[in-house]
């Protein structure tokens, strides 16, 4: 799971590093880099913190009150 | 005002009816996308229900025919929101904007609380009127300004459209989509099966945010 | 400007904590640090983290990345000087998220607070008048165009004040512990947010610190003018100042109280656009 | 306090009925207040109405199978436009010609009429119309098999 998240974070930043590098260069308009931001950086986030997480426990019904 | 929402960045031809995106539509567009496919793959949750007074809980399960149709209901709401935010004819809005009032009543006619439906009937006799302002709003605007075409109208050389034809159009999306009567809206919501009742609430901010733009036009 | 991202991010969060220890100060409690909220997002980044057992798994995570989505696309939309539609398009569809977050885990407290969202959706309505009154004076809707005008004419923030104290409201509204957050009222727990914690918790956290942010900047863009980035700073802190002010004086209005009071301003915007429409001011 | 009464009408949902009728009398009121609207008579659609005609109603001029006169907003998305005025059957075209009956049923008639501009011009219309009932009745089936 951990190692799963690893990988998505890091194509996201891969993928993001690439538009950002492509946009200096002039070759993809600023619409097009925002779009692939607006994309990547929830999935970097959740990425990055499901990543470093402490080791999950067993899944259990909600919370339904004191 | 004429380049109002940013001007139209693609347009698709249906005969009279062109189909526009710009920056404003295409995030509504978009949005509208997303939730429909959130509806599309995933499974509605199971509602806990609390006794009160003690430590007792039950879950409320959905049975697969009653999901199969709320699910129908709930994509065919996301596709009727999807139109009317790209449409760029006003009839054709109208009439995007009555089916996402039959949707949203369709989406909760499934659930067998009382309460929500009691909720849901009320709310649809609003919708079934709403349907008059609606298409009443868009016939004034026809025979006002000779032309339901939102470009034609965004391009200021047809005539004012009158007050009343914007008032009733608003009145009919916020009938359909209950837009600030939220008292029904909110019964509705007790409804088990979080994926389609919040496509009854997109679909209706959906519209009253492209109603906005419409009537802003001409 | 990814780094611009992740600066509005903190800097939003840190808001956020100056509005809590302004709240703290006024009811003499001692209050939580100003970078409270900043640790509080790490602190939830690295907790262990689960979907309930009963939550509907795809809404339940797909809520947060949207969340995030739809805030970091405002901000572009602020930062690029694109359309004010756009923006508040984007903050209305936040009662989506808030929505998606309360429904999709099953619990009832979750469950009220997204009942609560719906039932208060008519606070945002004031919002759309006041934007059609700037509309009326400045006759565009993208944001540099109201900046141009500004530079003018003035602030707007004298020109057309009611539509200033109408969208100050509509923030007041967003803010934690204000008169009309009905939907983190203390008795449903954490409301929307009771059942997405951990990583979850901490996305909702990005979101809510980019959200406030852009909806700062753009009251400052929109009613003050460009500034310089010091004093866009300076202008923030001031307003969630006396924001907190605000909060901390008034009780939390009963739910439906709390819409009506929402729905008397919207009916006395529309009054203020109707005169400055009829009156032909601009 | 007259905030807190206000709420208390406006929570129950069985009074937003009443509510939105209000509403909707309002703005009519308004309406006839604003009136006369000016009828703009460069319309879109033009229809003349020919009262002798036995497809009366539904007769848009101009001969089947030829080519008829017809505005659209945009020509050049529907090239093929004013090519199908009316289509009937020859049988249809006997009771047609022989009968002024026609002109009412002509619809549901097989072989009836097609209507160039909804059918030409307005296509989205066409498919969101049936779509609208199918959902309708898609609802009503569910219901009705639900309680047996």
């Amino acid at each position: 799971m951990q190692k799963h998240a690893a990988r998505i974070a890091w194509a996201g930043v891969c993928i993001s590093a690439g538009v950002v590098i492509l946009h200096m260069a002039g070759s993809v308009p600023l619409w097009a880099y925002a779009a692939v931001l607006v994309l990547m950086f929830p999935v970097i986030i959740i990425g990055i913190c499901l990543w470093w997480m402490a080791k999950g426990g067993k899944e259990d019904i909600p919370f339904i009150g004191y | 005002m004429s380049n109002l929402a940013g001007i139209p960045y693609y347009v698709l031809e249906f005969g009279d009816e062109l189909v526009y995106f710009t920056p404003y539509t295409i995030t509504l567009f978009l949005l509208a996308l997303t939730f429909t496919i959130f509806v599309l793959v995933s499974r509605p949750e199971r509602q806990v229900d609390i006794a009160f007074g003690g430590d007792a809980y039950t879950t409320k399960e959905i049975t697969i025919s009653e999901m199969r149709f709320r699910r129908f209901m709930a994509i065919a709401c996301g596709l009727a929101s999807m139109g009317a935010m790209v449409t760029g004819d006003i009839f054709n809005f109208t009439l995007f904007t009555a089916m996402v009032g039959i949707t949203n009543v369709g989406i909760v006619a499934a659930v067998k609380s009382p309460h929500v439906q009691n909720a849901a009937f009320q709310y649809g006799l609003v919708a079934l009127t709403a349907t008059v302002p609606l298409f009443g709003g868009a016939a004034v605007y026809a025979a006002a300004t000779g032309s339901l075409s939102m470009i034609e109208l965004a391009k200021g050389t047809l005539p004012a459209v009158p007050f009343v034809a914007k008032a009733f159009l608003v009145l009919g999306v916020i009938g359909e989509g209950m837009a600030p009567f939220y008292a029904a809206k909110a019964e509705m919501f007790r409804a088990p099966g979080a994926p389609y009742v919040i496509m009854c609430s997109l679909s209706s901010l959906l519209i009253f945010l492209r109603v906005i733009e419409v009537v802003m036009l001409g | 400007m990814i780094a611009e991202l992740v600066l509005a991010t903190v800097f939003g969060l840190l808001l956020l904590g100056i509005h809590r220890k302004v709240i703290a100060r006024i009811q003499r409690r001692p209050g939580p640090p100003v970078w409270q909220e900043i640790l509080h997002m790490l602190k939830f980044s690295f907790k262990s983290t689960w979907v309930p057992a009963t939550a509907s798994a795809t809404l339940f995570i797909g809520v947060v990345l949207v969340a995030i989505g739809i805030w970091t696309a405002a901000f572009f939309v602020v930062f690029t000087g694109g359309s004010l539609l756009v923006v508040f398009a984007i903050y209305m569809l936040h009662k989506i998220v808030e929505h998606g977050f309360g429904l999709s885990s099953g619990s009832p407290y979750g469950k009220f607070g997204g009942v609560r969202s719906v039932i208060s959706a008519a606070s945002e309505i004031p919002l759309f008048v006041s934007v059609a009154a700037i509309a009326i004076f400045t006759r565009s809707f993208t944001l540099s165009d109201i900046v141009l005008y500004q530079q003018v004419h003035g602030p707007l923030l004298f020109i057309a004040f009611p539509a200033a104290i109408a969208m100050y409201l509509v923030i007041l509204s967003k803010m934690p512990s204000g008169p009309f957050s009905i939907v983190e009222s203390k008795e449903l727990v954490s409301g929307y947010k009771t059942e997405h914690f951990g990583v979850w918790r901490a996305g909702l956290e990005v979101c809510n610190g980019l959200k406030t942010t852009v909806l700062f900047s753009t009251f400052i863009l929109v009613f003050i003018g460009q500034v310089p980035i010091l004093w866009m700073v300076v202008g923030m802190v001031l307003l969630v100042i006396s924001l907190s002010f605000a909060c901390a004086l008034t009780p939390m209005l009963s739910p439906f109280d709390s819409v009506t009071v929402q729905t008397i301003v919207t009916g006395l915007m529309l009054c203020y656009g109707t005169f400055l429409y009829v009156g032909g001011v601009a | 306090m007259i905030i807190r009464r206000i709420s208390h009408y406006l929570c129950n949902y069985e009074n937003i009925v009443p509510l939105f009728a209000g509403a909707c009398a309002f703005i009519v009121l308004i309406g006839i207040l604003l009136l006369p609207i000016q009828y703009h008579n460069d319309q879109l659609y033009p229809k003349t109405i020919d009262r002798n005609s036995t497809l009366d109603p539904y007769d848009r001029g101009g001969p089947p199978f030829a080519q008829a006169t017809i505005r659209a907003q945009y020509p050049e998305n529907s090239p093929s436009a004013g090519l199908v005025t009316s289509y009937l059957t020859p049988f249809s075209q006997f009771l047609a010609d022989t009968t002024p009956h026609l002109g009412t049923t002509i619809v549901a008639h097989p072989g009836g009429i097609l209507d160039e501009i909804l059918y030409n011009t307005r296509g989205l219309d066409t498919v969101v119309e049936p779509t609208i009932l199918f959902i309708a009745f898609a609802i009503a089936s569910y219901l009705y098999r639900k309680g047996s």
